[in-house]
């Protein structure tokens, strides 16, 4: 029986497995179904100022067993409904994270004003969405960017803050490092990676919104590339997010310096029943390769550990 | 790894058939003006499917939206569109060779065991209740239909509901054909009537509740086909969220002592957004 | 019978599909054969100012059907003794197209000097590698440094330049835009996305160098989106590269705006005789959906165009 | 989509059997000291795997190598690594319990049809000749072996070959067993004194091209199993450009045939970085 619970900087989670932003994130009834399926916390659907629909349908396309893109366009009930729904998950003993977009330092901030007293333990910031007009990417790309919206985060609200990254960039570590310097308790990646799908008798994109995000196994390797960047270059943690499915995708993850995973697309793969499944399964395989810990094999196949 | 993304419903629930989540382009076969504002449209689509089950059905250039299949059984299956918003309107005018996009199906089944079945539809509802209803008369279940609609030429399916030897009940809101007013009043008398093992319904949300309320008595088993906004249909992005549920992987068919303990059966529903919103408020 | 000779600028291809960079590229009897075997065109491997032996293996680490990831490590015989494996090329009719890497403007200009004379009809600058220190992604992520290696290039050599992009990048057509500016024919993308794969086991990277690149149906629609994107933002031409191991998959290309695309992996999975089925498969897809030309395809899927 | 990357042989030469190409981490199970610098390790790999055939065969911290396979035709697969440079001289020192990483089996495989074969092994091209003699033995064939070394205790899988029932002659550099001299001396003889269906070698490249240019006035065709510098395996990153065939996918086994015409068979091979190098200069 290895010690499942992790510490993620100041934050303690029963088991290293998050419900990644944007899967059974909008409702609270859900967002305490995963909990309650195992999840060791869950993030909250990426809530914006104002209620917004999304993109129009089709929002996914799916690729068979190893990859979904989606432009689902940020759909959320906004910052001044969405506190019920948080407490709906909280009343059910859930640990959860509220993910916030904004479009600036500003916006950002007053989000996180709002969200904070809800009880969230953290707040994690879409720095990352591909695509969303003016929102996401488009002002998670640069350092500076990155620096001066968490710095007013951090500014703004007592809680820590987590800087979710884009791996749409020639140096995720640069961004993880302007986070770390602007004061952020931990650094998550990667959201998805920007994508494409035309059908070509109809000659159009299949997504309503043409550019979307592909998640599922076909970006492990790239989450795990970005996490291993990232991991060399910061001394706050990193949560490894992409691809996820199965206990040793987990563990690729935390031996890349991972402190904790988020799980997002496997959930329409496996069940939400996969956060205990994936808990049981990272056990055993723990045990097996003589790892006392999660925390022990975190960063196990950086050279300095080896 | 070999589950394609089907969305997996949850244990304790009706089976989910496996399905296909592969977009598939398909031309329009078939075109049936069914009553005034509802169209049928039959298509060449291979995957099995069952009864209750629904696909995500793309109109290039307008919506995707969830349908469930009024023709199950073959290869030539079929949905059957009512005139709503704009693109069920835009729907109406497609003709064959029209092509569109079907993924699934999606979603669980009524269960065929019951012997004997009240089926209860208003409105649209008629077009998933009709293949079950089907399904269930070939395996020689005794099948009552209570039927409603706004007015007599509105009632759909009602001589597909003849032809496979139900007994057939009408109620319009005008009285134009069979009792004046809603179908939850022939309903309630059927069930005084005879004895049922099984009540399917598929309509308004209220009126699926009235129905649920109505059977609880008897002790009669009912099964609601429910609809929430959909998007993913892959049990993913919680657009169709209703109390634990996910419509789309752990319905549309639930069990009403399901939905009845939640506070929003019947009441509300989410906007694409997520924000709840009472039903009739749209 | 579609017509399925294309242009790409100045350049005049018997099909679309030519070979990608890197895939039986180091010797001339293999870009022959890929001739031979019907490639509209065939690019070489890229080759550097000398010898060199690439990364040690393990070089490559299979995903199943979806995916492969190398970190080669840019091996190659030198400009030096290069030029007599595209004569071997040459002598036998084929299409050569040169790839150089180089660490700054002047490396390529220089490179790009010697290649130019040994009869290839255009050269493609790698600008995109995202696993060689010093090359590649290193030099080809900013505009400014893509727009002064595209320009000393093109100053250098009186033949068509092709710029390779990164997919490692928020903004590609931003770097295709450069590339225009410095005077580029065409601008080809994408290149692998960097990616990771870690033995559990063996707790360490499986590929010697660690990070490499990400190839296969996986990325296709990564490439895809950079195609897209790009299309809209330059008037030069567009080749699409990235997963293609079907005639469908080309023609989504063509119809995000590639006017000729690349393939690499799929050799892999089809051999060699993938070049003369797909130029037949969509020869026939075009047929049947009406297009009397692969140009009449090209860019089909975007707005102005449906 | 459904063939993996698994290297697509050309038409035209044989089949290559269909591969695993996603790596395993294996233990070594028994380590057998062949000769003096070869070790066999045996582990447990189940792919199916046929003699010609080879493995990419990694150790961790040093380098991944081709290798064929020297047992082919039970679960317990295994190599026969003779020391070298670094990495196979870093083998000879792996003890049972090792982990090493496998990928494959890759290549075609020598075709088991002749009746009456002759087989040529040089220094450790014994390694893939044994599997395969073994199976045509097996057959029924006749199977006769000219296998050569530097010395007597280098012979590899003398014993091997003479407890399948073949003849076994050798040839030593220095004489301390058999003919004193190059193995293709003894090879010359055996083809004159017995009429032979096919030849089978693996060693040397320039002693494969002696030993096929020796068989020509018989008429004996003679298929050589040949080495490259590997990277990929999968017939793509070109390392392994023989002509124009692609070691790892169209070979290793090549009919001499095929060979011969190539200006660099028994000449020159490719570095690692693609550049051509004469044989010996290394
Ligand atoms: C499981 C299921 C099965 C269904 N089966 C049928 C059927 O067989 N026949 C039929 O006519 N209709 C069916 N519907 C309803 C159908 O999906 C549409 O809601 C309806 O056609 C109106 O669409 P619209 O775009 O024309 O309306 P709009 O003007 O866009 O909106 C009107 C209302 O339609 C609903 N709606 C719009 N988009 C969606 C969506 N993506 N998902 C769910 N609801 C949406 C919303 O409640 C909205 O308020 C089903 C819905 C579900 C969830
Ligand atoms: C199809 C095939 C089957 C083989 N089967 C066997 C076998 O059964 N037993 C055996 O002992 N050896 C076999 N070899 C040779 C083996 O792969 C190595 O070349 C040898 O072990 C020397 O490796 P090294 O790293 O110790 O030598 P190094 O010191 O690294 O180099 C010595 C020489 O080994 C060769 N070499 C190094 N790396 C590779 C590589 N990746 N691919 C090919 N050659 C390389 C080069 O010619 C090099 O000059 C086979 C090679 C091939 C291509
Ligand atoms: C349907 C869907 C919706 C998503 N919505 C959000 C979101 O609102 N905010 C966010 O930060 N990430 C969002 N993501 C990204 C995921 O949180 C995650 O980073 C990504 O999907 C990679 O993980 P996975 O491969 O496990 O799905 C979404 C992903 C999907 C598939
Ligand atoms: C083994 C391998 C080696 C490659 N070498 C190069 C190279 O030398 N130069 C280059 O520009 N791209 C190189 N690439 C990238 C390919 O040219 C191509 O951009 C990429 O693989 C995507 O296409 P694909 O999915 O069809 O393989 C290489 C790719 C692979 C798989
Ligand atoms: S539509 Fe049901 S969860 Fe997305
Ligand atoms: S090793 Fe044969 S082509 Fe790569």
């Amino acid at each position: 029986m290895a010690e499942l619970s992790v510490r993620v900087g100041p934050l303690a989670l029963r088991n290293p497995f998050v419900l990644a932003s944007g899967i059974w994130g909008e409702s609270g009834e859900s967002l305490a179904g995963a909990w309650d399926a195992g999840a060791g916390a869950v993030v909250t659907k990426s809530i914006g100022s104002a209620a917004r629909p999304g993109y129009p349908n089709p929002t996914i396309e799916s690729y068979g067993d190893w990859g979904l893109l989606n432009a689902m366009g940020l759909p959320n009930p906004g910052i001044e409904e969405y506190p019920r729904e948080i407490a709906v998950a909280r009343t059910r003993g859930a640990t959860v994270i509220g993910s916030i977009f904004g479009g600036d330092a500003e916006e950002f901030a007053t989000l996180a004003r709002e969200m904070a007293p809800t009880g969230v333990v953290a707040l994690e910031l879409n720095l990352s969405c591909p695509h969303a007009e003016g929102y996401g990417t488009e002002v998670g790309s640069e350092p500076a960017d990155v620096e001066a919206i968490v710095g007013a985060v951090v500014r703004a609200v007592p809680i820590p803050v987590i800087a979710k990254i884009t791996p749409n960039t020639p140096d995720p570590a640069g961004l993880a490092e302007a986070a770390e310097r602007a004061g952020a308790a931990a650094v998550s990646a990667i959201n998805t990676i920007r994508g494409l799908a035309i059908d070509t008798e109809l000659h159009r994109p299949v997504l309503a919104h043409g550019l979307g995000g592909l998640s599922g196994p076909a970006i492990k390797p790239a989450g795990l590339a970005c996490v291993w960047q990232i991991y060399d270059r910061i001394r706050i943690p990193v949560i490894g997010i992409g691809g996820i499915s199965t206990a040793e995708d987990a563990l690729e993850y935390l031996m890349a310096g991972a402190s904790a995973v988020e799980v997002g697309t496997a959930v329409t793969q496996r069940g939400i029943r996969v956060f205990g499944e994936l808990a049981h399964d990272l056990d055993r395989r723990l045990d097996a390769l003589g790892y006392p810990s999660v925390a022990s094999a975190v960063g196990a196949a950086h050279p300095a550990r080896r | 790894m070999s589950v394609p993304f089907a969305g997996a419903a949850r244990e304790g629930l009706y089976l989910a058939a496996p399905t296909a989540a592969v977009r598939t382009i398909v031309e329009v076969t078939e075109r049936v003006l069914e009553t005034p504002s509802t169209v049928t449209l039959r298509f060449r689509y291979p995957p099995t499917a069952e009864p209750g089950q629904f696909v995500m059905i793309w109109f290039p250039g307008d919506d995707e939206l969830p349908m469930s299949l009024s023709y199950t059984d073959t290869e030539s299956k079929g949905v059957t569109v009512k005139a709503m918003g704009e693109t069920s309107r835009n729907v109406q005018h497609l003709g064959v060779g029209a092509r569109v996009g079907i993924r699934g199906p999606y979603g669980n089944r009524f269960d065929l065991a019951a012997r004997r079945i009240l089926v209860v539809g208003g409105g649209s509802g008629a077009a998933v209740l009709a293949p079950a209803a089907e399904a269930a008369a070939r395996r020689g279940s005794r099948v009552v239909v209570a039927l409603g609609a706004t007015q007599a030429p509105e009632l759909l399916f009602r001589a597909r509901f003849e032809s496979m030897g139900a007994r057939v009940e009408v109620a319009t809101d005008d009285g134009s054909d069979g009792t004046r007013g809603f179908v939850t009043g022939v309903a309630d008398r059927l069930l005084r009537e005879e004895p049922f093992d099984a009540v399917w319904t598929c309509g308004p949300e209220v009126m699926m509740e009235k129905v649920a309320r109505a059977a609880e008595p008897a002790g009669v088993p009912v099964f609601c086909s429910t609809e929430r906004h959909m998007k993913c249909a892959l049990g993913m992005c919680d657009a169709c969220a209703l109390g634990p549920y996910h419509v789309c992987v752990d319905g549309p068919v639930f069990p009403a002592e399901r939905l009845l303990p939640l506070p929003e059966f019947g009441r509300s529903h989410r906007d694409p957004s997520g924000r709840r919103v009472p039903f009739g408020s749209r």
